[in-house]
């Protein structure tokens, strides 16, 4: 990397991207739901860059492999029909979630993630009038299938990253070590690789299955890490970086979003 | 001579007709995903019409069209997965409804929803999942809808939902002829029509049966199970209908700010729904201006 | 009917025709399968004469409604997507069968036939090594799940007619009163209504569920079709004729038939 | 600055290579429907190479791209609902080999055997079908393949049946890129594919990725699962292609006669697969008239 030349005026979204887009392997197929700007991004950072073979199915729009050519703020948006190589019906976007061929990753996200990676989406409280009603649980159950998955959030909060989730509406770890198991997930489904956020990447312990500061984006601290959590992750000794986008990446960022939607999406 | 002067019959008629179809105490199957494609304009007329204790199925994902109702007080209780107002915010009404306890929610999932209605497609007592879903809360909180069997081939515990069969299954598309035979531009949810007892379809547009059979390939609404068809153009407005118009953001930030609190939806409805007695008048209200900026693919940002 | 003008001059596959032809409704659904050329010109004829708003499904072509001008020997011929409305898939095709609201008859036949209406289109004897091998049971189950269906077969013989099948491939009424449901049939499912053959057309009894004659076609006797059943069918004291084409329903069948196919397919 | 240099890899590969994924003892999917539509221009391919000890899943229906492989010996066992020649007649090879005893033939209605490629592609334990089938014949005789659970819903007996999952499926097109994206003319027979482990598309002609991406609603084959694309002009052939060309029926009838009987039938197969040495050998052999009457549509009869 010694020869790579990095960028320094990026925004917290675009890191994320540039890390996402890292870790998607040439070949694979990932899905992208509803309100999935930054995994969209990625994907198609992914593709140009290093991945020309990755496949990617967007979820509410049902297209396959849009080539619509800038960010969206929806991803139901029929313009994501734009150079799609095939469109597929919700019954079959069912099949591909069980289906051990079909999917490599998913990207998802909830209003709490807890140390598990455990994601809620439903509600906290007494669901017959809860303290808060979120949307609902969505398709995240795929976290439960899918060989990987990743968890992106738009900010960092004592009250997004809690201890506990009130609802598992996407499994992670479930309760720890065997928690996937317990639940029935297919043993080739690795659970959630990465918590993506704008100041910090984790990832999760191979033994306790606790949440783990991986690396803290360049201008922010362990201790701001740990201020804007609800729970104490595990730390290691040594902390790195997170890698910011080259200049290659940025520019290509910038090129699939040329309206600048992701400096408004996580500020 | 291949002809014995009996024709076809159109199963087109008006939205007012239409609407009458739906019944209090009805399960409505509501098409479209977040607030596109909803039969938005349907929605708003069986509000005009009162009806009472809906329980609404969507196609996973819905907003406006579901959301409206609710707010009017024409739902008893709602199968979901998710509602919301995608990127524009909370479906309002739904999440103040259930705040206060006002509303009650059969909490799925969207597999679990899905594979409801397709065991309801297919006329089959049960639908099995995928494993990874045994012990989750959804299934904790609905032991009635998720249940488990014992696999005979492996024995291993496999989770099964019932199917879900909605009395009438409200539809949004593009373009559909008179017999019903409908074509979706974008995203395919042929599913819920399959799964119902009675299907309604809005269109943006009737075209003649030759555009049909010009276009078989993509037709996803087998006209055999459609008991209406109902041209409304813009009736998935303030959603967007695919290959026709976009979502119009301003009044869809409008209703999510209006959905908020009781007395300032009402306000809204009073203007959009009960005062703008049909869907013209509801298009009056709305204005030109609103309904051409909806036209524009490219606004806003800078290559816009 | 008194007014209505019979022709004579048609071959037995016309009578068969137009027997079936008058018992579709208008607004029904109906599916044919491989090798139904009989079923065919029926609803054809059915959609010009009497019921406009029939719909059908041609299984093996997957098209919905076609509208191809003249009979073909295969029903699996992409000529019937000429004029099609819809294609639908298997997967579709399949829940067709069990859904109620889909199907509202089907056409079938077999190489065995018993007087309970079950067909075989199997094998005779040992499966391992059968004396007769048949193509398979192929779609022929969904005579247990339709509202209703029809055989038709194009001879007449003691051997396709027998006392018991050696293999249901598609449930008549199995062992009698009774037998639908102890297969779990839905109870909208009425099972074989008409036997449609060359010489004759059968129903069955309702009580004792055992075929029984219903009508012989022109120029054929009561002791012709007994003699060509391995089983003695119920006669009743009565048994009128068959009512032949009318000489419209005729023309009709032979605008659809211009290469006069039929008169091969039955002789 | 879109582009990284890297391309797009394809997946075309020669018959003869594709041919090699095939190994002995393997689940086979086969595609088409009777004889339309199957991939028989592989299947001679893989009787050259002498594979051994398949066993065959076909698409339901199926004909003389099963058939062939039955009588050059590759097959050991058969899931079926339905092998023969349409209206030419019974699979010759299949009937005579069943009647002798060495053919191991799983005894499968349409249903069982497509709602077991569903449960393949769904990722589930099983599949539940219709009331209607307890005791029948086909479970009678299959204990192993249709088992019953109680419904936990009604305390009803269902009876399901297990995920088929071929080794590898092949399935022939009219049209497909080089990515796999695959269009299917006539009949829709994706179900096979999404079912399997790997996947052989063979098709007419590859297309352009441009050209699947103006048709894109009406691709059938889902291009990642495609593990190799291999142009076959007449691929399908003495069956029909949809939409490119019909059954050579005078073919179709010579096989038919050459299959009832060992010793005619090697002849056949020396004398179109063995001694033809590959696919072009092969079409040679069938001659340019042979190939041409393929292509008119109305031949025969007063219209004709």
């Amino acid at each position: 990397m010694s020869s790579v030349s990095h960028a320094n005026n990026y925004c917290p979204a675009e890191i994320m991207v540039a890390f996402l887009s890292r870790d998607f392997n040439d070949s694979e197929l990932g899905v992208i739901g509803a309100f999935s700007q930054i995994p969209w991004c990625a994907i198609r950072v992914a593709q140009a860059l290093h991945a020309p073979n990755l496949w990617f199915v967007c979820g509410p729009s049902a297209s396959v492999n849009s080539k619509y050519e800038k960010l969206l703020w929806s991803t139901t948006d029929y313009r994501l029909h734009v150079g799609a190589e095939s469109r597929i019906s919700l019954d079959t976007v069912m099949d591909m979630q069980g289906n051990p061929r079909f999917i490599d990753f998913g990207c998802y996200g909830g209003f709490q993630i807890d140390k598990y990676g455990n994601l809620n989406m439903a509600f906290i409280g007494d669901q017959k009038k809860p303290k808060f009603r979120g949307p609902g649980t969505v398709g995240i159950m795929a976290t439960a299938w899918l060989r990987r998955s990743y968890i992106f959030t738009h900010f960092m909060s004592p009250r997004l990253f809690v201890e506990k989730v009130d609802f598992i509406s996407g499994p992670g770890f479930m309760d720890g070590p065997g928690g996937r198991e317990k639940i029935g997930s297919p043993s080739y489904s690795e659970g959630p690789r990465y918590v993506v956020t704008p100041i910090a990447i984790f990832d999760f312990d191979e033994e306790t299955k606790v949440m783990r500061l991986k690396s803290v984006h360049p201008g922010h601290t362990i201790e701001e890490v740990k201020s804007r959590m609800g729970f104490t992750p595990i730390i290691p000794d040594k902390v790195p970086e997170t890698e910011p986008p080259t200049e290659v990446e940025l520019e290509l960022i910038r090129s699939f979003d040329p309206d600048r939607l992701l400096p408004l999406l996580v500020r | 001579m291949e002809s014995c002067g009996k024709k076809r019959k159109s199963k087109v008629l008006p939205l007012e007709e239409a609407a009458k179809l739906v019944e209090d105490g009805m399960m409505l199957g509501m098409g479209g995903c977040n607030s596109h494609m909803g039969p938005s304009a349907f929605a708003r007329e069986i509000i005009r019409r009162g009806v009472k204790d809906l329980t609404i199925v969507p196609t996973n994902n819905t907003g406006y069209q579901t959301d409206i109702l609710l707010g009017a007080g024409c739902v008893k209780s709602i199968y979901i997965s998710y509602v919301g107002l995608d990127y524009i915010g909370p479906a309002p009404n739904f999440r103040r409804l259930a705040e206060t306890g006002q509303l009650d929610i059969v909490e799925l999932d969207e597999m679990g929803l899905l594979r409801g209605l397709k065991a309801s497609a297919a006329g089959v007592d049960f639908f099995p999942l995928p494993g990874g879903i045994m012990g989750v809360d959804v299934v904790k909180l609905n032991p009635e809808f998720f249940k488990t069997v014992e696999d005979p081939f492996t024995g291993k515990k496999v989770v099964v939902v019932p199917p879900i069969r909605p009395d009438l299954a409200v539809i949004h598309v593009s373009k559909c002829d008179a017999y019903g035979n409908g074509r979706e531009a974008g995203h395919v949810q042929d599913l819920l029509h399959f799964a119902s007892n009675k299907v309604i379809v809005t269109t943006e547009e009737i075209v003649p049966l030759e555009d049909t059979m010009a276009n078989y390939t993509d037709v996803t609404i087998f006209g055999r199970l459609v008991d209406a068809v109902v041209e409304v153009p813009y009736g998935a407005h303030p959603g967007e209908c695919h290959g026709c118009y976009q979502m119009d953001e301003a009044h869809l930030k409008k209703y999510q700010k209006a959905g908020r609190d009781e007395t300032t939806f009402k306000a809204y409805l009073d203007e959009y729904v009960y005062k703008a007695q049909n869907h013209e008048a509801y298009l009056d209200k709305v204005g030109i201006a609103g309904l051409l900026s909806t036209l524009t693919y490219h606004k806003g940002g800078k290559n816009e």
